[in-house]
């Protein structure tokens, strides 16, 4: 007897090494999302530089790896994602993404033609309607702000903003507008054709000049200070892309830029996608906010589209000869550079001689400082 | 309701704030660029006739990377003799062009276009994809 | 008299500011010991990229270098290795090297031929065997478990468990983990020539299918998921390798797949090696316990070789024609890949047309997932 | 004593666990593979007279990229003619293979075994180590 | 009435969400020093690697962005830089740099010659003598050390150096370092001119024997022993650039070796940059010390060459046949390795067919390690 | 004045400390060195001769990568019929050979020599300059 007994207890000590005992139900549905994600990613290319660690956090956060995010507690240190997630939550990642989004991007086409800055900030309208909408069914107007942001297109801005204003809805968020950008080839083309004529679709637009070194220097120095007078709770952001920019256009610090390019951005891409996953547990994810926010985004993609594509039309009203050909509105809404391989493919659908693409990086790049300083706007409007 | 006039508010302020930041930078843009440019219309003048004088090589650059064009160009004189010019080289397939934000499509797009021309190369069985798995080719 | 007074004086401040009065003989001891290191990782090439840091790590121990690892005190900043050491003693480090061995790691062979783990998991008893005889020579349980786990041949895991488990064993299990799979073609092959017979080795193996990259991406969550939920403790390395793996069978992340397995893999292995040295003080090594290991070490290499072996002989009692050869199972210790090309060599020994190397694959990085396995267990038995 | 019969315990356990988690992700595998391999066994044969059509190819591909082999063939048919076939091309000496896990012997093995073909230069004095020394040849 | 009311709160809000408010005219005077500096990096390539990361990081200290440095309080958490400039405060940064240094640097050529490293210590005389005027000048003993180091001419040691003695001078010290060192071509020429005759400057020396990887590893490791045992508080400098130099020299961790000389120096110098900038706010850098530093650093750069030359004219006079020429004395003041090309230029302007480079590097290299050891003592003197 | 005398006291002490401990280095050095060199030096009468047998070779590495050259060699040998020899390959401009602190230089400098020859072509407009902006050419 006392031999089965013993026998007894070492299995129940064997069980209760494991954590089957912890598997929860969610989690269950959870793996579903997972695999989802994972098919979206590897599969059907939906940023799948964000999204495949976003959906591996996601994993590993619906398994029983308490392990992995607990506080240090007593002499026992924290869990590896207890540090890593440091970086998220201190907002550190987010700029140094900027840093070397900054470092890769080039403000030529919006130098070359600045009135597509009023494209760029146009579309950030869908981020307030969606704030409205969102505020209108329940949300708080904290968490109403960080899901508007979705409609900025922009992925680290709107982790910025989400860890800053409602951090349980990080990775709801997150989800959201790395997917949605990724759909922008679906999304976007109706609404464009819908609200455009054949004839403004065929517009053709002068050639942009050539910007030189120095013009670009000048703009980034220029923007930094503009844009930290005038919002300064964006600095952290505008200030990374800034400085990345003028790495790369400096051309004496090729090092730096390389670095910020690539070390730089990568591994913190790493870092910065598993820790936004790992917050992505059953019980924060399958309720009705995820849904709600999932459609809010939608809605977020559609309005801001659909203000860059008007604005660009009401700009036409004002601009004798020199016209905006409006399907490159629909660009401000930056998800660089999709918004703007959809305007140069709407635009060759209507007129296959017609080269839209440097003309939509204009708004495309504008559309990625215009949300940057609507996040900052929201930062000062609720976080102090 | 109250909320709602506050949002309503907020929104008001926000979006003029966005409107008038970005408006801001497109005023001091141009007021840049109209320096800029003025001085490059004179050398504009000057500048009209040596710039299509390599007409063949700037249509190439694009995709080919210009010391693989010049390894083209020697092997092309030393097989034909000298007598010939190449007048297009092209990269096949497709090719995105380098316009400047390559770089960053790279980054939020997650495939890699191409580095380099081995990644035009048909693949050859199972190692064929080894270059996406990060190793060196 | 005054003048020569205040030129002792001089003289003794000088002195007072060297170091040299604080060489104890244990230091020179060192020394000696760092020249063989540095001997055995230059010129013998025995793990040179961990074995180089190691040693210099631990000649900066063994020189008057408190200022180096001084804790912070009052307004005094702490030294430069009481920060960096923070990742070995916070165990970010070993799962980051695991992200790295993860995205350079081709599960392939062991996909193809998944009989193999069961030869992966065989070479563990070597790491319990050890942990017998180190409890049995008056280790405690603990240090035993830290002690065995140098069977495993796989550095990471042993310095992530012996962290936890006995933090001023590290050093001596480090050195000898290292140290040992370097001496893996000179301890395995008598080991493996003694156990077989002529005929056995000369076993022509199957060649393996082609595994396609959805079955490579369902093999590392399905890895995960298992591992996770069976031996939660290991989820930090399991989680880590197979994220790596992920992304690098995946195909559409080059950039992080490229990042795990150059920069971060290569930053942090710098400040892994030297921080490891640079417990490596005299007094905690010098000593009994540290020529103990060293020999519990060898032992803990020879039966985790002998038990792979004789699990292929088992396995191939019940295998009908598609015998295993079971000098590939030696290659279950891990020591990836070393103890692979082991198997290779001993193979084409007997048999010149036989390539054993990617059947050996499989067992070797199946070793690599079952010494993290038993890091966990033996962190879920004796670390809560 | 006791000590002892505890450690036995942990060590049963601890082996039975390791075994029953690596036993269980065979099963696993050997299942999913069980799926995969069905499929395979069909296009197999579909695919049979194709693979070896291209034997020289694939003897050549370990060491050898591929677009190296396409500049040598070109180079080759440029200059004989194109009546010529290049049967063999063949990376000298002490070549590895591209077997999976090179990157990993890279790591854990600390000497380069060759990234580029010029690694395979032969020595040119004492400069002729830089490579190893981190510098760009 | 109630909506003008309502319009000028609006617009007193609006107002109040900027920062234009904050600007004083100390910034704006900092915005034309930030141009001099871009202008001096970008157009003037003085040292561009770390002055185009300095005068952003101004850039933005002179901007109304509290945000950015601001210290966690409560529940907010800190700035960005609140974080990344820690690694400047604790003293990682600057090691990191010279753990980059060590790994691009060949000590071959003092090897060789190592008679030269009396030059590089006699060039470290301009760092006392700098001392003395500071202090002569009201600046308090440490101060007067963190200037003095100017006159080393190393940048990470200045920094390092300065956070230690003289957190509060920080920025003007490393911009003077790194402008001077950018100016090493101008400055020294008319010195070295003046201290010799056109018969030393066309002393031809012999040329240097090759040195092996054994000497090479050697003397990292004796270097490391040397120093540490008499100047322990340089153990953090001289340990990591001994480090990276072993990893370079041992030729078996090329990995490594690249790491330390790309990804991780190139990383920590944006860091470090920006950090160092960042402190450069106008109260803190528009007043007369800064100017005082400005013209102490000159007199340090100017007795440092003049002390190296000196000293080889010196040497010359026990040297028998093999003589120095003087003009690689000036080469003691590191500024690796522009001082050795201006040895070089001029040792070719009094005899075209004289090579002085390598020989130009002896002194080059040992001036590193002399500044070093130099800023170890300050600190030994003073910190404790 | 006592507060001088102190600094004086220090900056004493200070200079002796780095003279004595850089002559230390020195002592060693040549100590070491002097076991070294009377190895070489048997080692060199051994090597005289076939040291200087690639004279053309030795004089071009400073500059020119190897494989470069093989491939410049090649493609002489194809144009000019194999008769003839090539003597010197240099690279343009404001080379500054590979003495080995070039790394080095890199870093402080700021300003890229050239990692590759693709650094010297002339620059084609606006986006010659991108390989300074990091991207890949
Ligand atoms: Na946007
Ligand atoms: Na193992
Ligand atoms: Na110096």
């Amino acid at each position: 007897m006392d031999g089965t007994a013993t026998e007894t207890s070492k299995l129940e000590q064997l069980w209760h090494l494991t954590a089957i005992a912890d598997v929860t139900w969610q989690m269950a549905v959870m793996w579903v999302v997972v695999g989802v994600l994972f098919y979206l990613a590897v599969y059907r290319k939906f940023e799948p530089l964000l999204l495949v660690p976003i959906a591996f956090g996601a994993l590993l956060a619906n398994l029983p790896t308490e392990g992995l995010i607990n506080a240090p507690a007593g002499e026992h240190g924290g869990g590896l994602y207890y540090y890593i997630s440091k970086g998220v939550d201190l907002e550190i990642f987010p700029p140094l993404i900027f840093l070397g989004v900054g470092a890769l991007t080039d403000f030529g086409p919006l130098i070359a033609n600045p009135r597509t800055l009023l494209l760029g900030a146009a579309a950030q309208f869908g981020v307030f309607a969606t704030f409205l909408g969102a505020a209108a069914i329940g949300f708080s107007p904290m968490e109403a702000g960080a899901i508007g942001i979705i409609g900025g297109a922009d992925g680290p801005t709107s982790i910025f903003l989400a860890n800053k204003l409602a951090p349980h809805l990080l990775a709801p968020i997150a989800v959201a507008a790395y997917s949605y950008m990724a759909l922008v080839p679906l999304l976007q083309p109706p609404i464009m054709r819908l609200l455009t004529t054949e004839k403004e679709r065929k517009i053709r637009m002068r050639s942009l000049r050539p910007v030189s070194r120095l013009e670009k220097l000048i703009f980034a120095a220029m923007v930094t200070i503009v844009v930290i007078l005038l919002v300064p709770a964006a600095s952290a952001l505008i200030g990374m892309l800034m400085l990345g920019n003028f790495l790369r256009e400096s051309l004496v610090t090729e090092r730096l830029t390389k670095a910020a390019q690539n070390e730089l951005i990568n591994v913190v891409t790493i870092f910065l996608g598993t820790s936004v996953g790992i917050t992505m547990t059953g019980e924060r994810f399958l309720n009705g906010d995820t849904l709600k926010i999932l459609g809010l985004g939608v809605i977020a993609f559609g309005i801001a589209t659909a203000c860059g594509v008007l604005m660009a039309k009401v700009m036409n009203l004002f601009s004798g000869t020199n016209k905006i050909n409006p399907l490159i509105g629909s660009a401000g809404v930056s998800a660089v550079p999709m918004a703007a391989r959809v305007s140069q493919v709407e635009g060759q659908r209507a007129d296959p001689g017609n080269f839209l693409l440097m003309h939509a990086m204009g708004p495309n790049v504008a559309g990625v400082i215009g949300t940057a300083v609507v996040a900052g706007y929201f930062i000062a409007w609720y976080a102090n | 309701m109250g909320a709602m006039l506050e949002n309503l508010e907020m929104i008001g302020t926000g979006f003029s704030v966005v409107m008038l930041v970005l408006a801001l930078i497109w005023a001091a843009c141009a007021l840049i660029g109209l320096f800029f440019t003025r001085g490059t219309k004179v050398e504009a003048k000057d500048a009209e006739k040596p710039a299509p004088s390599q007409p063949a090589l700037a249509a190439a650059t694009p995709g080919v990377p210009p010391h693989h064009l010049v390894a083209i160009s020697a092997a092309v004189a030393a097989t034909l003799g000298g007598g010939y010019r190449v007048t297009r080289i092209a990269a096949p397939a497709h090719k995105v062009g380098d316009w400047p934000l390559e770089g960053r499509i790279q980054t939020f797009n997650g495939h890699r276009t191409r580095a380099d021309w081995a990644a035009m190369r048909p693949p050859l069985g199972g190692a064929a994809q080894n270059d996406k798995r990060g190793n060196r080719p």
